[in-house]
Formats: C-alpha cells, structure tokens, sequence
C-alpha cells in the first residue's frame, strides 16, 4: 500500500505540452509513474513522450480512464484548470504551480471540500509514493520504497531529510507535499490521517515551518496517533513580519512563530529534531521503541 | 502588496465606507493649505507600518501654523526606518467610541474570516478573545447583509449605529474581494455622534492578483532596491542583519540554513531562495546580488533535483572570472551532476563540502575569522 | 405521520412584524401550529401575538430550538433572509413570497442542496399536515387529517381541490405547495417519494400545471410507486407563449404542453382527471382497489 | 422583458462579443443614410417575436434606394400582429457556416443551461437531439473558460473558429448573469472567414429583477394597454380571444376556469388573477378592466380563503352603482363571509352559484345566448 496514489494510480499531466510539463512527463514516466494522458489546449492530437495529449480533459476520458491529474499550468488560469479537472470528476489533484492568486485557491478549496476532491499544493513538489508512483518534480533517485511516511511543506528541505532517510537505509511509503502558499488543499492532519490508518506507514515525519498554524492542528491530531511522529520544522531564526520565500512562511500578528510550534509538538509526544540531519536516527529510535 | 493609509481610505470611500475628510501633502506647505481649510486637524505619517501613533507619526493642529511646524518635522523624519514621503491632513474627529473591523484570510479554515470587536483602536492581539466576533465567510456566497447584522448585534451594537456598521461589513467584503485582498481592515471604526466613520484603514493585497487589480489601483513598494531587483529576476530575497550571505534553493531548506548558521553562531545576511530550477544565468545574477551586500562569507546550499550542480559551478566561475567575488565562498553541492560540479569549483579555487553541517560551520568561522 | 412538517416541528417566522407575517403568524398559531420565534430586523424585543420577535436568526436560536422557517419577506431581500435560514442550520424553509428574481432562487437552490436543506417554494402557499402543523397562507378550515397526500404548483386549485376530498370525507395527511416559479426547491419527485414511504399517506393527489417538465419527471418515478396517483392539470385551454400568471405557467419553445403531461402521466399508470370535482372519486376509488 | 435584437446585440457587444456593424433607425430616410454608409445591407424588423426572416421582416438592399423602398415597406408594416417600429439596418456578412448558442434557464435542475448546436440558423427545437450539445452550469462558478473549450470541441470546432467560440461563451455568460437573463442567445452564430460574428441576439430578461438591471438597460414592454394596466395594480392579466371576461383569484384556478369554460364549449376573453388577498378596492378596479374589454359574460370564481367574500361582493355592487355593468354576471362565492357576500350579491340582483361547474355552464350558456 502507499497513501493517495499508488502503482494502479492513472495519471493525467495538464500542461503537458508546456516546458515543465513536458520534461516532468518524462520524469513520471521515468519513475513508473502511469501517466496516461496530457492536455493542452488546442494541442490535441500531438503526444509527449508517447503520451497522447488532448485538447480537454473531457477529450481525454473519453479515450482513457484517468484517476489524478498533475497541473503545470501558469498561476492565472491554474482555477480554470483544476475546475475543469474537479468538474470532470477527478478526485486527486496535484497544483505543482506557485504565485496562484490566494482568492483563486480559497474558491479551489471550497469547491474541492464539497465535493470531496483532495487537492495538494498549489505551490508543491507533489506527491511521491516510493517505487510506484510519483506525480510532481522531485528528483527520482533519492527515494527508497520503506516505512516512513513523510509530510512536508517545503521541498528542497524534504529532500534533503529524505536523502538523509535513504542514506541510512530507511525508506519511505509515501512522501507528501502539502504546498507552501497560504491556502493549500491537504493539510498536515488529512496526510497524517491516512498515514496512521496505512498499515505500510510506520512512522511519520513532518516538516514544517514558520507562519500559518497547521503545524498546531497537527499537534491535535498527534495526540490521539499509535505511530511515532518527528518534526523538522524551519524558520527558527526568521524575523517576523518577513515572507521567507513561501507565501506562508511568515510570522504574522504574533502568529504562527518557531517556538509556539515546538512547543504545541511536543507536547503532543512528537520529537522535534533541532537539525535536519538528526531526523534519521531518531524517527529510527522512535519507530523501534514503539514496536518493543 | 501593502497600501497606504490614504489610499487604503480612497478606495473603501469609493465603496460607500465613511472616511474623514482628509488630502494628502509631500511638503509642509501643502500640509499648512490643507490644515487651513479643514480646521482642527490630525497629521497621519503615512508609512507601511503599524503603531504610528505610539511612534510618534500622527500629530494633531489647531491652526494652519501648526500644520506646517508638524509638517515640517514629520515631513523630514523617519518612522520605524521608513522615511516618511507623505502625511495624510485629516479632519479631527470626535471619538466616542472604537470599534475593531477586518476581513483576514485563515489559512487553516482556506475561507477569508470576519474579525470584529467592539473593544478598537488597539492591536486586535492585545483584546480578549471573548470580546473578538469571528465569522468564517463562504467565497461561493460572500458577505450578505445577514451576516452583517449578526455580527453587529454580536457586537452588542443596535439601531442606526448597527445597521451602519453592518453595512460598512458588507461594503468591506466587496473591498476585500474585488482587490484580492488578504487583508482588509479599519481600526479604529469611529463611532461619532451618530455616525460611524473609518478613522483608519488597512489594506494588504495579494501579490499574484495584481494583473487583476481594478483599474487605477496605487501601486507601492516594501522591498529595498536589491531586493526589487532580486524580484524581477524571480528570486525570493529578504535582507537580514547578519554577514554570511546566503543561497540556496527551495525556501524550506534556505530557510534551514539560516537556523543552522544561528546554531553555530553566525547570523546570515540575507534569505535568497534561487529557485528549483535556476541555470546558470540565474544563478550567476543572484551571485552579483550576494556580493553586492559585502558580506564576510559566501554560503551556497544546493540540491541537485532539477538545478544541475554543473550549472550553479559554472556560474560561480564565471562571476569569478568576469567581477571576482572579493570574500570566501563555502558550498555544497548535492545531487544532479554533483562530480562535475565539484570539478569545475576545484579549478577555480572554492573547495566544495559533503554536508550542510561542515559548510556551515566552516561558513560561520570564516565570518567570525575576517 | 405526515411528512416534512409535524406537531413537534418547532417554527419560526420571518418577516414577523409585517402586515403579512404577522397575520399569518397568528392563522399559524390559531391552526396549532408551534410558532416558537419571529425574526424581523431592528424589531427584536417585540411580540407578535405572543411570539417573541428577535433582530436574527442566531439570536432566536439561542433563546429557542427551531426545525422550520417560513419566509413572509419582500421579494428583493429574499435570498439574504433564506440564506441567513440556511446557515443557521435550519433545514426546512418554506418561502411564501413571490416575485423572487429566479437567479437568485437559483443561488438559493444550489446551496440548499448541497447543504440537505428542503425549501418549500418560493410563492408557494406553503405547506400543512392536516391538524398537526401549518406553515402557509391557506385557509385553515378546509383541511380534515386523513390519508391522502396532496402535491401542487398552485395554491387556490389545491384548496378547491381539498375542500372537494373534505366534503367527500377524504382527510388529508400532508398538503405540499411547490410554488409557481420556474425554479423552486422541493419537486414533485422529492414529495411523491415522501408520500410513497409515509405510511399515513394511501393516495397521492397531484396538482400540476402547464409549463417546465416536473410533471413529466414526476411521471417516470409515479411508475416505481405502489401508492395510487391522481392527477389534475390545469392550462389546457392556454395558448402557447402566454404566461399564465405564474412564471413557470407558460409554454415555450413547445415543451411543457398539457397533452404532453397528460400523456405521460397516463402511461406512468396515474389517473388524470378530467375537471377538478373528478378528483375525490377517483382517488376514492384507487385508494380502494389498490387495497383490495 | 424580450429586449429587441439591437438592444441585446448591443449588450453582447458591450461584453466582447463580435455583432456585424449596423445602427437603428425609425424612418425610411433613416434607413438610406445609414445604407449608405454601410453598402450591401441586411434591413431587420425589430419586432419583439421569433421567425421574422420567414414571415418577410428581414430584407436585403445593395443600393441606399433600395434601402429606402424596403424601409418604406417595412416601416409602416405590421409583423406577426406587431407594428414594426424600427429596423436595424446592418452591413451583409458572408455566411459560411450558422451555429447556435444559447444560454437558459432549466427549472427542473434548478440552474442555467448552456445549449449549442454546430446546426444553427433554425430553431433550436427543429435540430436532432444528437446535433445539441447541452451543459448545465453551476451558479457558483460560472462560465469558466474550460467549458467554453469543452463546448467548443462537441460541437466539432478547432483552432482559431473554436477559440472565438469558447470565449463568445464565457462573456455570453457574463451577460446571462449580469442582466438577470433568463435566456441569452445568438441565433445564428455565423462563421464568417476566419471571424465569427453574432448575426442575430437574443435577450430575456428576468422581470422580477427589475430593479437591479444595469444602468442603462432598454425598457420594451410587450403588454397591451389593458395588460399594462391590470400589471400596475399586480393582477396577472392576459387578453384572449373569446367572450366570456373571467376573474379568479390564484394562478391554478384561473387557468382551470379557463379549460372548464372550453370544456363547456365556451371560450375565455381573458386570463385574469386577482390574486390571492385582494381587497374591495382592486377588485373593483380589476372588475372594471373586465368590462372594458366589452365581453358577453363576465364569470368570477372566487375561494374565500385570504379574499373575504363580502369584500368582492361589494366591490360588484360600487361598481354596478357608479359606472353599471352591462352585461351579466355569474359568480361562485366560497369561503371566507360567503353568506354574506351571497346576500350583498343578491340585492344587487345577481345570483351566485355554489360550484365552478354550474356557474361556468350557466356563463357559456349566456355568452351563446347574447
């Protein structure tokens, strides 16, 4: 098992005729990812990497079943692209793309809730479930099919953990990449949610970071899990009122600061590692102390 | 994006909101002319920052005289590191009562929320949260008076003065949504007399919108010239107190290298996300920003995903070669490319490290060596 | 029984201290109905025949519980008092007025569905489970508690109707008003469903008009039901293209004729009647045989 | 409210949507000066009905005399029953292809549909059901561009035709929503070349949202006199052709007198609801409508429930004393003070009958009789 996507998982790429969408076509595809469709508008009929695009969505269900769709799209018409993938009945949607404007998203989410549609990003790496599917632009090699479940707000920091994970032998079921804008589809409680209830997952690390208070609500949900939880979380030494280079991450009317996380983490009985590179070992400890 | 007090005020007014009579002035005479045709006035420095008041940057005139001796000082001050280019004269107004009013965004709940208070004119964090009104609004459907009469008579607020205030709710969501705002706000909310008037006004607009903004929307500017021009390239930049200056790639991890400079006691100079995927162009121009700020020590943290090693080795050198870099450069290069990388660094001269922990620490000690 | 209303459903009015709010707060009151709160904004602190009047919805629901609304609000200020309804959890509404704009019933109906709220309307004369519960405008004197179930568009035809079903002896268990306008909330379909499963109900009278389609879908679920169906329409005798008082009474682009409706609900195995005194035998007589 | 085709094309023009280039005019000499301008012309009756090209309102001209004969002709014509008050005269497009686009009102789903067909230029009811292309659309989002694709694409359309296409779609939207439409249509959509243009335009707006139209909407009105009048007092009021005038008061039973009296072998002179509270006084006035429209009979059904009895019988007798009533009436009185209405009736020397069924008979038998 994995969690959201897995090795059956059909994989749609909107944009897929763009730059990125193009060349992280031919890096899903790569990984073993089964994407089975792109769209463009008025770029139907070409394919990419072998994969037949499609001017619409519509157009391209009616050829192939598609399970989640991966959007490359510029920000401005990300909400027309991930309605049309929501109004098409496609209930796993990766928004890749940043600067999506936060109204727009706000609309994005409230649709997605309602009609049960899970939505991760915008502004991501995507989504990763090791050695069977991958819908986003993280780098294929770091990744170890293992235990560890991985939640994360930013991606450069989680492949850094991951490679440290990989490096010490422990890999992981699924890694998750919520997104670094204000407004983001999956939060920290619905991944570690599926975490806990995914047998593959032994234990779970988060990373976070300054600003917003999802790391809090987490700390709720921590309280009541079986399995282990580490936390990483940057933004220690960030002044506040400053954006650091996420649309999230910033302290903001005294909200969302380094220590009120911590604090709210480990109270709820998960580590927090004071440097990346402690992570390995102690969600390594913490997972063997919980199976003893 | 941050706007002005008064431009702020401009647009709620289009919107129906009361604001005070006021103009705004860039010299003191022009502050004086004002003053002389409003009476007793209020003189608001208007700088993006909060806490005027405490910081000295509204003043109040009895007389045009007064206006220009308030004008010239202001006029010619800084406030909270901000020169002050513009001062808002403002009719004086009879305060009888604060009230608090913003529309915010919540993250967590992904729906803009309704804050009210009938305790204003402080910090909304400094009141108790029983006297906060909070109401979460669906975008689908916006704020319809209902709302606006909920929340007033939550407020404790009744008759003319409630049904003014549900209105201006009403009107201040309208703000909030056609301007892509993520944060729209009147504090204090001035009832006086019988009338119910923004004695301030905040608005902060999103970034990404701003190919939508409505037309004639102001335009202002927070960042410093190295981070404008940090911008325009598409770098995340944010300058710091510190002098180790800083790239990395992925907001996350420079965000962590900042952490693990303080954990081994140094203090970073600024935050530059280079991006996932920067060339060498890219990465050779953020360089020229980084030296820019005469920093003691270069510390470069890159993970090879999509940026190439290669790549980010050649711009250094190339900088190297064409302007010099005048301090030490530390790096550490991950990932794609990595062994050409290293190579390319070795012939000019810059030793690359295995891990974020040496880099750093070798980063803070050559900081604290120069 | 009865459906959607009952003697337990605790109600409360909008628009209390208008002319019409408040003369039918107290017919309401007068027919037993439990009239529990008024809402009228900037009259809260009054009484209207007894009835506590409140400036809002959240006001009266922290004084008092209430299962039902009902509107008697001008037609431009509607969708603001619905949805105030709506978000104060009330899932039961039935509004009176008409002249309401059809987009914004059609807002009303998008965020009642999706939120499981049943509206009632609008200009509807409402709806009345026979000596348990009014919530209406229709006259109280002509209803006697029995078994048949009435659904109509209209409102003076359901009373002929019932007076008839009355003098006959024929009580009615529930009597449901759908409104004439084109878009309205509960449909046909939606009430004959109820009636279907209510065990109080043994016949169902329908009470259907020219214009739309709701008598020909209703016509395609009267074939599932093991309950008897008579029907009478009215508008056979009007020219097409003419609106016939109400917004959803005209014929247009040819659909929604007469001959269709009957047609399709005589193949649906309902009776249609002729001429409104037809109703009380026919029913009378298929409520018997289905028995037999 | 039915705008006239150059109102609605206006409108769609205002919102981006390509119309042919053409003005209005009410006289024949009008018509010629803006023929001239234009060259070959197209000269549109702008009466508010469908089906005007068949029934001879739309004429062609290629010199500005010939415009002038066709506007002469027209200009003085009635269509379809309709005084033809205007002409919209507008260049001749080179038709290559009609489509259909449409957006109305499904009461059923409770929300706007989109309707578009490749088979335009006829009415859309005479195009197989397999050549329609519908798409319900949800009011909280819109018309966003993604359905404009996905229409275009099942109607066959590509490239630069699609496009056009898909965002005719998206604005004709904006315009279904703005003005409160409850059809928007353009009919045919007429590929012209590489352009597409609006050839004809259709708007119905809403009536009941009058009062929030946008500012500057044309105002046509389609009642008569009569019509009008009932209208101003809210009685629903429709002419048609018999003789037997009816007042009801409620939608349903008006109608249902009306299908009774042709049960009877009679035939109504109108539909009218007096609604279902109203008092002596618009009774009485509503009763004088009826007489105006010289009918043989008048038959009034009225179920005493809100209406009380007594107060319509009254309003026959003021009527009756102050302006007479020339020819008989028959009433059915039930409900609300019956008796007393009865008796009121009486001393007026009119009889009332106890069912629908007897006073309609007895109407019919009248009108035949007179």
């Amino acid at each position: 098992m994995a969690i959201i996507i897995n090795d059956q998982t059909r994989v749609l790429v909107q944009g897929a005729t763009g730059n990125q969408g193009s060349f992280h076509t031919q890096q899903m595809l790569d990984y073993g990812s089964k994407v089975v469709a792109g769209v463009s508008p008025s770029k139907g009929g070409r394919e990419v990497h072998g994969v037949p695009v499609f001017d619409t969505i519509s157009a391209a269900v009616e050829q192939t079943p598609v399970d989640a769709s991966i959007l490359f799209i510029p920000a401005q018409l990300v909400k027309d692209a991930a309605f049309e993938a929501m109004d098409s009945g496609i209930k796993t949607i990766v928004i890749i793309t940043e600067h999506v404007p936060v109204h727009d998203a706000m609309e994005i989410m409230t649709y997605a809730r309602a009609n049960g549609v899970a939505i991760v990003g915008p502004n991501t790496f995507g989504i990763i479930s090791a050695g069977k599917c991958k819908m986003g632009i993280m780098p294929n090699r770091i990744y170890m099919p293992g235990k560890i479940g991985i939640v994360a707000r930013s991606g450069t920091l989680s492949y850094e953990i991951v490679n440290g994970l990989t490096k010490a032998g422990m890999g992981q079921s699924t890694v998750v990449g919520l997104g670094g804008d204000r407004v983001v589809g999956l939060s920290f409680v619905d991944v570690l949610k599926q975490f806990e209830a995914d047998p593959e997952t032994h234990g779970v690390v988060l990373v976070g970071e300054i600003g917003g208070n999802s790391e809090e609500v987490a700390a709720e949900y921590i309280k009541e899990m079986t399995k282990p939880v580490v936390a990483f979380l940057a933004g220690k030494s960030a002044p506040p009122g400053k954006r650091m280079g996420h649309a999230g991450a910033i302290i903001e009317r005294g909200k969302g600061s380094f220590a009120g996380k911590v604090a709210a983490l480990e109270a709820a009985g998960a580590q927090v590692a004071q440097l990346p590179w402690e992570v390995p070992e102690l969600i390594a400890g913490a997972v063997l102390k919980r199976k003893g | 994006m941050k706007l002005h007090e008064y431009m702020a005020k401009s647009i709620m007014n289009q919107y129906g909101i009361p604001v005070p009579q006021g103009r705004v002035a860039g010299t003191p005479q022009e502050v004086a002319a004002i003053a002389k045709e409003l009476g007793q006035v209020a003189v608001k420095s208007q700088v993006l920052s909060g806490g005027r008041g405490k910081a000295g940057g509204i003043k109040f005139a009895s007389t045009a005289e007064e206006a220009l001796v308030i004008g010239e000082e202001l006029l010619k001050a800084d406030l909270k590191g901000l020169k002050i280019e513009k001062v808002l004269i403002e009719e004086k107004i009879i305060i009888d009562r604060e009230l608090y009013l913003a529309i915010a965004l919540d993250g967590t709940a992904r729906k803009p929320v309704l804050i009210a208070s009938a305790h204003g004119g402080m910090d909304i964090e400094e009141v108790p949260e029983e006297h906060i009104v909070k109401k979460h609004i669906d975008v689908n459907i916006g704020i319809l008076p209902f709302i606006g009469r909920e929340v007033v008579r939550r407020m404790g607020l009744k008759d003319a003065i409630g049904k003014q205030v549900g209105d201006i709710i009403v009107k201040l969501y309208k703000v909030f949504k056609d301007y892509d705002a993520e944060l729209a706000e009147i504090n204090p909310l001035v009832i006086s007399g019988d009338k119910v008037i923004a004695a301030d006004g905040k608005l902060k607009l999103d970034d990404e919108a701003s190919y939508r903004y409505p037309e004639g929307t102001p335009i202002t500017e927070e960042r410093t010239e190295r981070e404008k021009k940090a911008h325009d390239l598409g770098i995340s930049y944010v300058e710091l107190e510190g002098d180790i200056a800083v790239m990395a790639n992925g907001a996350g991890i420079t965000m962590a290298t900042l952490d693990i400079i303080q954990y081994y006691g140094g203090q970073a100079r600024n935050f530059m996300d280079a991006g996932g995927g920067a060339g060498s162009e890219a990465t050779a121009k953020a360089l020229e920003i980084l030296i820019s700020t005469q920093p003691k020590v270069i510390l470069a943290i890159i993970f090879g995903g999509i940026t190439r090693c290669d790549d980010v080795a050649r711009a250094f050198a190339r900088v190297k070669e064409t302007m010099g870099i005048p301090v030490p450069v530390v790096i550490r290069l991950s990932g794609t490319n990595e062994a050409e990388g290293i190579r390319i660094l070795r012939e000019i001269g810059i030793n690359s490290y295995d891990n974020i922990a040496e880099a750093a620490a070798k980063a803070v000690e050559l900081a604290k060596a120069n």
